[in-house]
């Protein structure tokens, strides 16, 4: 049997990735990966959890969520994409240091 | 197992032993997608990773969770992520380094967010699992009623949100 | 004791042996997908053979017939050839993308096989989620596709890539819907289930006639016409579209990597046959598969002969029709088919809900299914038509010939 | 309950334990269609459950079937000349010298595709497991699945007016 701890670490593993991506990243899309790792993360915590809870056939509540979280994060891929795109379309960059209208 | 420095590290089982592969290849695709210079390989190493996760819900027994990460994650979302970098290629791509100035101030609060979870989950003593998990598929049908019983609200507010998703991503992306 | 206990003999054997338990698991899981994978590789031999007598007969044409007896040996001779080509990388090419493209397209088409159930207890495994897995893993040749289009640095390669892969992906939606009509029927993901439920007991005696595309042909029609185009078959085949985008997304491969994209998708055509078979042909059922020894020879035959009639019945439709326009094509899968099944979905899940015996349910479903098919041949009917005269219309002769008649002046134009 | 949907009446109802989970009504695994049989998976996968030594064999086959055509390809390159030169290595554009750089933009078109193939894909994997719980479901989560449906037809319908699925 494999220890919760293992998967925990893996997660806190691959949220660090997610989030050193997000913030560090210069290009659009690579923070938008960063994101999508950050979000798996937090699925493999919530399943790990919910099959080493009370009773993982009593409550789907785990794995209920992970896949409406799924779900969430192809919307926000789509949306997030869409708007890249848009935004790429309108300055020809995706670079976010160069995206700088709003600063005063 | 004995290592030189006398610390005594368990022998694994084969189970564990699989695991260990998983989560490596795992990570080290992770690391590679924040690494990598080149973005078309970023999404590569991203797609491996999704893979990697989905074995990770299988060694989790669960087996709709490890199905539908494939079919959405590898299938849409890195689907969709490869396309947008074909789509927003610019000129400067690939010359100047992928990373913008505050990369040290992340680097450095990555990490010691990293340590104090590392920490965390090492010191807590945690169950263990209980017994398997039934191997047929009255857990994926348990789950479907639990989407249009308990958790109805948030099944339909989720269909509210891909309606919203199409209508507003078609609208921003469209050619005009 | 039954053909399908080898590995429980053979595992038997090696734990004898003195090996611990995961290696003998290991052992003879390592065997049994080592023979489903070479069955894929090989049996693309035997249709590409098939493939090239069907098309040449309508073509009224031999077709291979020097290497072997019938000529059944020209696509060994072929795969030598091509074993024996130049490995070529194009200038600039992404070389981790180029290069693992093909084996992706490969491995993924070659994954699909550890579900299909062959015969009565003949298949890789029996997964829960069989259904969905089928759908899951085509992603990995959606990748592979770009991922060649991408890595090749080449314009044609890239765009080709970018319409197969908006083809597969607009064509995956109806697939899937006609996949969900069996598991709401059935109830079940299994392909092992949805195969057993497929029989028709008569008297004790397991006929193996109680086919789910009889009682739903709309979904049965839609699953095979996804997975024409799925299998980038003929009125579908964009990829291979030599006059506008020289090869596909493999123009800069050669060797025996182009020879994997080639074996894909021959593989490819044969194994969503299958599942198409499984899922509404009844798989290995027919008559007198439960009879105690001979019925699993009687299923994988009964299985066999399905298979390759359906691609046969592919390889017809490829040597019959003309290829269609790529804007044809998507408003076909977005306009016709999805909106389609989404009906044929709504309409079972209702039915489903009557207070009737289930027999009455299937007779309504059946009514439902050949209704809607109904409707939807007469609006297209209705459509190409009324298209029919717009486009005579537009056609017809205004200026040149008009300008050539007298006009109320009396001077030539 | 509404009874499974089956021509036959062949799969018999093995009488289990009683968890949360026996309301949903399933079919009980049948032993011969997996290659190894479950008495025996049970006795000898050394700690795996049923599951995970199914998903094994899944891991196994994946590995073959990357090892498999990889060394085919490697043959290949080993058994083949290796003669590159600068016109055979060139981007082959139908003897026309290539323009311009390759990676070219392409239109937005190509991403509306797969942005509403997104959408419809996720709606289909919800419906999955509804699907199976079907039979068991009462009026009110039928009518919930229904109008899950429904939403997504609009939005469909939508793109449609808007011709977002028009291929210009």
């Amino acid at each position: 049997m494999v220890p919760l701890s293992w998967y925990l670490m893996l997660a806190a593993f691959l949220f660090s990735c997610g989030l050193y991506g997000a913030l560090a990243r210069r290009n659009a899309i690579a923070m938008l990966m960063g994101i999508e790792l950050m979000l798996n993360a937090a699925n493999i915590n919530l399943v790990a959890f919910w099959r080493h809870g009370v009773g993982p056939m009593e409550d789907l509540t785990g794995q209920a969520f992970a896949v409406l979280i799924i779900g969430l994060a192809a919307a926000e891929a789509a949306v997030g994409l869409a708007l890249i795109i848009a935004v790429y379309r309108e300055r020809r960059t995706i670079d976010v240091d160069e995206l700088d209208i709003l600063s005063g | 197992m004995q290592l030189p420095l006398g610390v005594e590290v368990p022998i694994p089982t084969f189970e564990q032993f699989v695991f260990i592969q998983v989560a490596l290849l795992t990570a080290v695709a992770a690391l590679a997608v924040v690494m990598s210079r080149n973005l078309f390989h970023s999404a590569l190493a991203l797609t491996l990773t999704f893979f990697g996760v989905a074995g990770i819900y299988v060694f989790l027994e669960a087996e709709f969770l490890a199905v539908s990460q494939v079919l959405v994650y590898v299938g849409a979302i890195a689907m969709l992520i490869a396309f947008a970098i074909m789509l927003t290629r610019s000129m400067m791509y690939g010359r100047t380094s992928p990373l913008n100035n505050q990369w040290g101030k992340s680097s450095l609060f990555a990490l010691l967010f990293f340590m104090g979870l590392l920490a965390f989950a090492r010191a807590t003593p945690w169950p263990s699992a209980g017994e398997p998990v039934v191997a047929d598929e009255a857990l994926i049908a348990e789950l479907g009623r639990e989407f249009v019983t308990t958790y109805v609200v948030a099944f339909e507010v989720l269909g509210l949100l891909l309606l919203l998703a199409l209508v507003g991503a078609v609208m921003l992306a469209r050619d005009r | 004791m039954q053909i399908t206990q080898w590995s429980d003999v053979l595992s038997g054997w090696l734990m004898g042996m003195g090996l611990p338990g995961w290696a003998a698991i290991a052992i003879v899981y390592g065997v049994g997908s080592f023979i489903l994978i070479n069955y894929g590789m090989l049996s693309v031999l035997l249709l590409i053979w098939i493939t090239r007598k069907a098309i040449s007969r309508m073509q009224d044409r031999i077709g291979p017939n020097r290497v072997g007896k019938y000529g059944l040996l020209q696509t060994v001779a072929d795969a030598a050839k091509l074993l024996s080509k130049e490995d070529i990388t194009p200038y600039q090419a992404d070389k981790i993308a180029y290069n693992l493209s093909p084996v992706l397209a490969v491995s993924g088409v070659l994954m699909l096989l550890a579900v299909v159930p062959f015969a009565p207890g003949l298949s890789g495994v029996d997964l829960n989620i069989a259904a969905l897995y089928i759908v899951a893993l085509g992603s990995i040749g959606i990748m592979a596709a770009l991922m060649a289009g991408w890595g090749s640095n080449n314009k044609y390669a890239l765009l080709a890539g970018f319409r197969v892969v908006a083809q597969l992906l607009s064509y995956e939606i109806p697939l899937v819907l006609a996949i969900l009509t069996v598991v709401l029927l059935t109830g079940s993901m299994r392909f092992g289930n949805i195969v057993e439920i497929q029989s028709l007991h008569v008297a004790g005696f397991n006929l193996g006639l109680g086919w789910l595309g009889i009682v739903m042909p709309g979904a049965l029609i839609v699953f095979f016409i996804s997975s024409l185009a799925e299998a980038e078959l003929t009125p579908f085949d964009l990829l291979e579209a030599e006059s506008e985008l020289i090869a596909g997304f493999h123009i800069e491969y050669s060797g025996m990597k182009f020879a994997m994209f080639f074996l894909a998708q021959f593989l490819n055509a044969w194994i969503l046959a299958a599942v198409g078979v499984t899922l509404f042909l009844g798989g290995w059922q027919g008559p007198g598969v439960g009879l105690p020894v001979i019925g699993p020879l009687l299923g994988l035959g009964y299985f066999m002969i399905k298979v390759y009639g359906i691609y046969v019945l592919q390889q017809w439709i490829r040597g019959t029709f003309p290829r269609i326009r790529i804007d044809q094509m998507m408003s076909f899968a977005w306009k016709v088919l999805v909106p389609l099944m989404i009906g044929l979905i709504l309409i079972q899940a209702i039915i489903q809900k009557l207070p009737t015996p289930v027999a009455i349910q299937y007779v309504l479903i059946f009514i439902a299914n050949v209704g809607v098919m109904a409707v939807v041949a007469y609006v297209l009917q209705k459509y190409f038509r009324e298209e029919q005269i717009r486009t005579k219309r537009s056609f017809e002769p205004k200026s040149l010939i008009g300008a050539m008649q007298v006009s109320d002046e009396g001077t030539m134009y | 309950m509404a009874k499974p949907l089956r021509f036959c009446e062949t799969i018999d109802m093995q009488p289990r334990e009683k968890t949360r989970l026996q309301r949903v009504q399933t079919f009980p695994i049948r032993n011969r269609y997996a290659i190894l049989s479950r008495e025996f998976v049970k006795f000898h996968t050394n700690g795996f459950s049923a599951m995970l030594s199914q998903y094994f064999f899944i891991l196994v086959m994946s590995g073959l079937a990357v090892v498999l055509p990889v060394s085919a390809i490697v043959m290949g390159h080993f058994l083949g000349p290796r003669r590159p030169d600068e016109i055979k290595n060139d981007i082959y554009e139908s003897g026309v010298e290539t323009i311009g750089e390759t990676w070219v933009q392409f239109r937005a078109q190509y991403y509306l595709i797969g942005l509403v193939f997104v959408v419809f894909d996720v709606e289909a994997l919800f419906l999955f497991p509804i699907a199976v719980a079907y039979q068991q479901l009462e009026m009110f989560a039928v009518f919930a699945t229904i109008f899950f449906v429904l939403l997504l037809v609009i939005g469909l319908l939508y793109d449609w007016r808007k011709g977002a699925l028009e291929w210009q």
